[in-house]
């Protein structure tokens, strides 16, 4: 008989749990079954998280007097907390509860009810016969760094780096690109409202750049993070730009006299061209240019210095010699904004991208519209001059496809409704709008293709089969044809234009999984980052301190985006303001006693926290290095390391626990006679 | 090189021309050739229409004949006609994938004495062998009069591309291996959308007028992109756009006078072989007045227009040099 | 057309246990064709070269067999003009096996005589024909696939091409007049044979279906 | 059912940081496995000791899976080749002792990977359903006369 006093708590989590397991008889079996083990309670409540199931385990610790409780519900990662929080309140140590996770482990996977039922029964018995060996112990505190990381300054991370500096903290903002603003620093207008892009984002992007709490580091990437949630050291890699920032005034003479034209396949989509030195555009943050030694005369051929010969600045400003730098900066927590890449369209060939000249990408189109842009905002055929007379623009071009992205990429109707509204307000042209589903759900989203339908668009629900050249019938020579299956009709329709726009897909960055790995975080099948609850905690991650926002989630809108960005701000804030992290108590300790000197522990540990002392030929864990793995704990051949929260005991306990019967109910051992 | 040779059906008649020039061309290209013994009909496109097991075993008997011929070391089938090559490479493909399906097919086969392990019959087209195998090296190294001057539309149809059972060689949209290979024979490929396009299969028997209007679209597009010949891949597109010519002529009111070649006939040709033993004058589209196009001389390399200075520039393609 | 599905005195409703995609589904070989998936979007109509001259596009065959309208799918000539091109497999962005569904569509019609009501009505008797010459010798006969054909259907045409293209055929050696046969032709019938007492005791373990 | 088919009993030993959060995943995404396999928590697959593996097999297991992080993604930095290189020398050890190597089986699985990791265990439930029940005491007196078997090296895949 247990001297302890154990409640063991059933959770029907609704008819999550109690749907396929019988929680009523499994709390009667528990308390009936279980009492050798030293249950004395064990209950069956709706929800065992509600205000409600926490009372009643605290009132049973102090009525019953309790010492140690079992809660079989979900998983220990969403609700351990919770349950370690309401022992606490009962004067109980929290880590005297342990958590069984019959949800997730449970009636989430089975769907055989006795078997599941039989199963939540036998680990149950493995968590309380664990729970037995539990020691009260008291959590690590450690102090949180008040600086944050904010990587990729896009609006997403513009929005982010501002809320948490505005409320007095410091952020490193880096940006891997030579100008923060993102993708939406190349739109012209964002739609519903129609609102200028650069109008509603460069007062935001001056603001970052301005701002006494935000260090922005421009044409930098992240080279390796260290450490934990509070205490992250983070090494950033600051490209040399070949420009002096402390005396460079940003007066651009340099990119004026430059005298290499380079393709801008970037800023510019491919629809434009800039200097060798250069800034992305005129209203980039930080001003400061950027020389790209790839296409730079001096740094190919070791001639030219047109931008040293003609800066103003005194010293000059133009920095051949410079190298990149390796800065490292302590931060407490790490928002990732690194945005999305569109899809290359060159994949779908029968769209035409890259053959024919007048298929473009949504991108380009951008830069097409945009009054900054290289037609100055003239919708144009490729030859720079011609308006077109009709203009086909297609959804759906490499998302909701098993070929290439089977999800769908959110902004694509909205985009092409409002591209067929710029199409028609700056050329007057037909516009037809290819289309499956058309998706305008959320705020003043439909009223806005309610005006496009109004503005005379023709909309054809119908994937287009295909682009082509290949003219047939008569009014096709000379044009491009869009050939699509008008799903209303039943009929193919061939419909000859002098433009088409491709909405393509938005795609996780090429690196992502790479980036991902860096930061402890991870991937969906599809490439977005993951967050830690799909609902319920969007921009978190399942790595404490890491915080998702943006398009690196999953593709959204420019609203979403900065919602999410001001979200993981204030998950930040709400982190900076508790001051201190309270770590699991799960560390290394050898008893000197039993320590025969062996030394096949000390190569054991990464975090080197394992010491041996030779005057005493005893090994000893210094607890501040030990992360808890438990590695030199199994390895140690004669028992004298133990681990706290993961002692023998504890394991071994539970697994007798867990094999107290079989897969249906029969006893698992009674093949073996002991 | 030594392959397993299924000619097919067509090749022994109506394609002759596909065949000899084929045997013609292997020898200097270091490729050796053993037929299967006693092969059947693939089952074209219209045997699985009308009996699903009966198509896999005729199939799959090729399969096997091919199998016992390689006496365990893992065959290589190469076949000239697309369709056969879709056929034997489908029947393999699904053989493997659908287990029970290849349980019932060796049923079928052992009523003959035959058994077929899935996936130890490897087929495939005769231009993919080619391309990887002899590669265009290797071919250009046997070119002793190169086809200057000659504008061809290179041909591909669709089932050499499509859909594609054992790993893609070429793109199955925009196909560009034998333009490569047109292009080392030294001939001036043109540019050719319709190039994966329908030839109109067995429609010439169903509806005239349907088909008519499919082979129709194929030769304006080579004639609108200023093509002198047409070079195929498949004996099923060579006779549709070759026999039905004067017919889509008459339909229309055109004047398409487009020679069908098959790739191998323009190969013998560069190869300086003669053009009898190629198969030239089986085709009912005269080939001799394009042919007589063929200059001595490269022609000179067209100037590249200069863009003006309004246009924008156009996107970047992988392939540009 | 003879189809009556969509007058309003036939609305189509209530017909959706989908017995007849799960027919389809169970007589297509090569793992599940994905039926199912069609999200109706019309890349298969639109991709077809012969699309414009179906009744029914591809994707509203598939509407049809959702609603489990058999006969009026069986009748239809869509997959009798189906050229076998692929294209709307590849292209698929649901990854439907839609060549080899139009494939099964034409056994089924064979089987239950539905092609007899199509408008494609001669296509079939193609098939056969061609199948019948390959069963006899083991290879195709253009000729006698030709000629019993066109005399069966198209008698004038058959003149047209004995004078015409046949001719020429013949002219240039592209024809043969006799038949070229495989020699170990009783192999080939006896595994036709088997394959056809396979394929039949399959369908009775299906159950009747096709 | 007249023949009642052998249930195999399964423990298996997740890592806090990617296994045990993939069956969290699994569970989020109710991907289906079967309840023939008891999951218990370790910080990391280097906590194991092959104690605990002997001790599940003596005390009823028909099998235990043991999971880690990838090669390269261990929280604790590189533990989980620590853990691959006990299990190796475990499955060599009970081999030895007659007991198939199936029967102990090592996978990696990270925190995104539910439904593969459903899907191994779908696979060793099957496996060690045709193993059929461990006997450990009928298996060791059994093999106490038989020669050691050789025993090539193996391999683990990533």
């Amino acid at each position: 008989m247990s001297e302890e006093r154990i409640g063991v708590y059933v959770c029907h989590c609704g008819s999550n749990i109690a749907s396929v397991v019988d929680v009523e008889d499994v709390a009667v079996w528990a308390k009936d079954n279980l009492a050798d083990q030293g249950v004395v309670v064990a209950r069956d409540y709706k929800f065992m998280c509600s205000s409600l199931g926490q009372e009643l385990i605290q009132d049973d610790i102090k009525e019953q007097g309790l010492d140690r409780v079992v809660v079989a519900a979900c998983s220990p990662h969403l609700h351990e907390r919770t349950f370690r929080n309401a022992c606490d309140r009962a004067g109980l140590n929290p880590f005297l509860c342990e958590m069984v996770s019959v949800r997730e482990q449970v009636s989430w996977v089975h769907t055989d009810k006795e078997l599941a039922t039989q199963k939540a029964k036998a680990m149950i018995a493995g968590g309380v016969e664990r729970v037995v060996y539990h020691e009260p112990l008291e959590p690590l505190r450690v102090p949180i760094n008040e600086a944050t990381l904010v990587v990729g300054a896009g609006i997403a991370g513009i929005q982010a780096a501002l809320e948490i500096a505005d409320s007095g903290f410091p952020v490193y903002l880096v940006e891997r690109e030579p100008s923060i603003g993102g993708h939406m620093a190349q739109f012209d207008k964002t739609f519903p409202t129609l609102d200028c892009s650069a109008c509603i984002l460069t007062p935001k992007m001056v603001d970052a750049g301005q701002h006494p709490n935000i260090t922005l580091l421009s044409w930098s990437e992240v080279e390796r993070v260290d450490g934990y949630v509070g205490n992250f050291t983070v090494t950033i890699r600051k490209k040399a730009r070949y420009v002096n920032e402390d005396v460079c005034t940003g007066c651009g003479i340099c990119i004026e006299k430059c005298p290499v034209n380079v393709l801008d396949t970037n800023f510019e989509a491919g629809l434009g061209y800039r200097k060798a030195v250069y800034r992305p555009f005129p209203q980039a943050v930080p001003k400061y240019p950027v020389i790209d030694t790839e296409n730079c005369t001096y740094f190919k051929r070791g001639k030219c210095k047109a931008c040293q010969i003609f800066c103003p600045t005194q010293p000059n400003s133009i920095d051949f010699e410079q190298q990149d730098q390796l800065l490292q900066v302590p931060v407490g927590n790490i928002i990732l904004a690194t945005g999305y890449d569109l899809f290359d369209a060159r994949r779908i060939p029968q769209y035409g991208y890259g053959r024919l000249a007048n298929v473009y990408t949504s991108l380009e189109f951008e830069r097409l519209c945009n009054a900054a842009g290289p037609t100055n905002g003239d919708v144009v055929l490729r030859d720079g001059v011609t308006k077109p007379e009709a203009v086909g623009i297609i959804h759906c071009v490499g998302s909701r496809d098993r070929n290439y992205n089977n999800y769908c990429s959110v902004i694509c109707c909205m985009q092409s409704l409002k591209f067929a509204h710029l199409v028609k307000e700056r050329t007057g042209a037909e516009v037809y709008n290819f289309y499956i589903d058309m998706r305008t759900a959320y705020k003043d989203y439909d009223e806005f293709y309610q005006k496009v339908l109004e503005e005379g668009t023709h909309f054809v629900r119908g994937r287009v089969a295909e682009v082509t050249d290949a003219a047939r019938q008569p009014g096709e020579d000379g044009k491009i044809i869009v050939q699509v299956e008008d799903t209303f009709i039943g009929k193919q329709r061939r419909i000859p234009v002098d433009m088409v726009i491709l909405s393509s897909a938005l795609e996780p960055r090429a690196d992502s999984d790479e980036v991902a790995h860096k930061f402890g975080i991870a991937c969906s099948a599809n490439g977005w980052f993951i967050e830690k609850h799909p609902k319920l905690d969007p921009v978190a991650t399942m790595t404490e301190g890491i915080y998702i926002a943006g398009c690196a989630q999953g593709p959204k809108d420019i609203p979403s985006t900065v919602a999410q960005g001001a979200a993981a701000a204030a998950r930040v804030l709400g982190r900076i303001q508790q001051k201190e992290l309270a770590l699991e108590p799960i560390r290394a300790s050898v008893i000197a006693e039993r320590c025969s000197g062996c030394r096949i522990c000390n190569n054991m540990c990464p975090f080197n926290a394992i010491l041996f002392h030779e005057d005493r030929m005893v090994t000893e864990i210094n607890p501040a290095l030990c992360q808890g793995c438990g590695t030199c704990v199994a390895a140690c051949p004669s028992g004298a390391i133990t681990g706290t929260q993961f002692s023998n005991e504890q394991v071994l306990a539970q697994i007798e626990g867990l094999l107290m019967f079989g897969v249906n109910g029969n006893l698992a051992n009674e093949l073996v006679p002991a | 090189m030594k392959y397993t040779y299924y000619p097919g059906c067509s090749l022994e008649r109506n394609a002759g021309a596909y065949h000899s020039s084929t045997l013609a061309v292997a020898g200097p290209l270091g490729m050796e050739f053993q037929e299967v013994d006693d092969w059947n009909c693939c089952g074209a496109t219209e045997f699985i229409a009308v009996d699903k097991m009966q198509a896999y075993a005729l199939a799959a008997r090729n399969l096997s004949l091919a199998e016992k011929q390689s006496n365990g070391n893992g065959a290589t089938m190469v076949a000239p006609c697309s369709a056969c090559f879709l056929n034997l490479s489908k029947c393999d493909a699904y053989l493997v994938k659908d287990a029970p399906l290849a349980e019932k097919v060796n049923r079928a086969l052992a009523a003959g004495g035959l058994h077929y392990t899935p996936g130890s019959v490897r087929t495939r087209h005769l231009l993919e062998a080619m391309v990887t195998d002899v590669g265009f090296e290797g071919v250009a190294a046997q070119v002793k009069r190169p086809l200057y001057n000659l504008k061809v539309a290179p041909y591909y149809g669709c089932l050499i591309v499509r859909p594609g059972f054992l790993d893609k060689f070429d793109d199955e949209e925009y196909p560009t291996s034998l333009d490569k290979l047109m292009r080392t024979l030294g001939a001036n490929v043109v540019d050719f959308p319709m190039k994966a396009h329908c030839c109109g299969g067995h429609m010439t028997q169903i509806s005239e007028e349907v088909a008519l209007g499919l082979i129709y679209r194929l030769l304006k597009n080579a004639a609108d992109y200023g093509a002198d010949v047409i070079t195929t891949i498949c004996p099923m597109c060579q006779l549709n756009l070759d026999a039905y010519q004067e017919h889509v002529n008459r339909y229309f009111g055109t004047h398409f006078k487009i020679p069908i070649l098959y790739f191998t006939q323009l190969m013998g040709l560069a190869f300086d072989m003669d053009p009898l033993a190629l198969g030239f004058g089986k085709e009912f589209i005269d080939a001799a007045p394009a042919l007589a196009k063929i200059g001595v001389e490269p022609p000179p390399k067209p100037k590249r227009e200069r863009p003006s200075k309004e246009a924008l520039p156009m996107p970047m393609m992988p392939e540009e040099e | 057309m003879t189809t009556t599905a969509f007058s309003p005195e036939a609305p189509v409703l209530a017909r959706t246990r989908r017995s007849f995609m799960r027919e389809i589904v169970e007589d297509t070989p090569g793992g599940d064709p994905r039926l199912e998936m069609c999200i109706q979007c019309g890349t298969c109509g639109g991709s077809c070269p012969s699309g414009a001259d179906m009744e029914y596009s591809p994707r509203r065959i598939f509407a049809m067999v959702e609603a489990d309208m058999r006969e009026e799918v069986l009748k239809a000539n869509t997959f009798w003009y189906c050229v076998s091109c692929y294209y709307c497999m590849v292209r698929c962005p649901q990854e439907v096996h839609i060549t080899d569904i139009m494939y099964t569509l034409k056994r089924k019609a064979i089987r239950e005589g539905y092609y007899r009501e199509s408008s494609a009505s001669d296509a079939p008797d193609f098939s056969e024909t061609f199948v019948d010459a390959v069963l006899k010798y083991g290879r195709s006969f253009e000729l006698g696939l030709a000629t019993r054909y066109h005399l069966r259907h198209h008698p004038i045409g058959a003149v047209k091409m004995a004078t015409g293209m046949g001719l020429e055929m013949l002219r240039k050696g592209r024809m043969d007049l006799t038949p070229r046969r495989i020699k170990n032709l009783g192999q080939l019938q006896a595994i036709l044979r088997e394959a056809e007492d396979v394929a039949r005791e399959d369908r009775e373990q299906i159950g009747g279906g096709a | 059912m007249a023949d009642k088919q052998f249930e195999p009993l399964i423990i298996g030993f997740t890592c806090n940081w990617c296994s045990y959060r993939a069956a969290d995943l699994a569970g989020m995404s109710r991907v289906k496995y079967p309840p023939n396999v008891r999951l218990m928590r370790l910080m990391c697959s280097g906590r194991l000791d092959p104690e605990f593996v002997l001790k599940a097999l003596r005390g009823g297991a028909d099998g235990v899976l043991i999971t880690g992080c990838h090669p390269g993604e261990c929280h604790y930095l590189e533990q989980n080749y620590k853990a691959l290189r006990r299990f190796l020398l475990l499955r060599r050890t009970l081999k030895q002792f007659g007991v198939e190597p199936q029967r102990v089986r090592l996978i990696w699985a990270s925190a995104a990977e539910g439904a593969r990791l459903a899907q191994e265990i779908n696979k060793m439930v099957e496996e060690i359903r045709a193993l059929g029940p461990l006997t450990w005491r009928d298996v060791i007196s059994a093999n106490g006369d038989r020669p050691l078997e050789a025993l090539p090296a193996e391999e683990v895949t990533a």
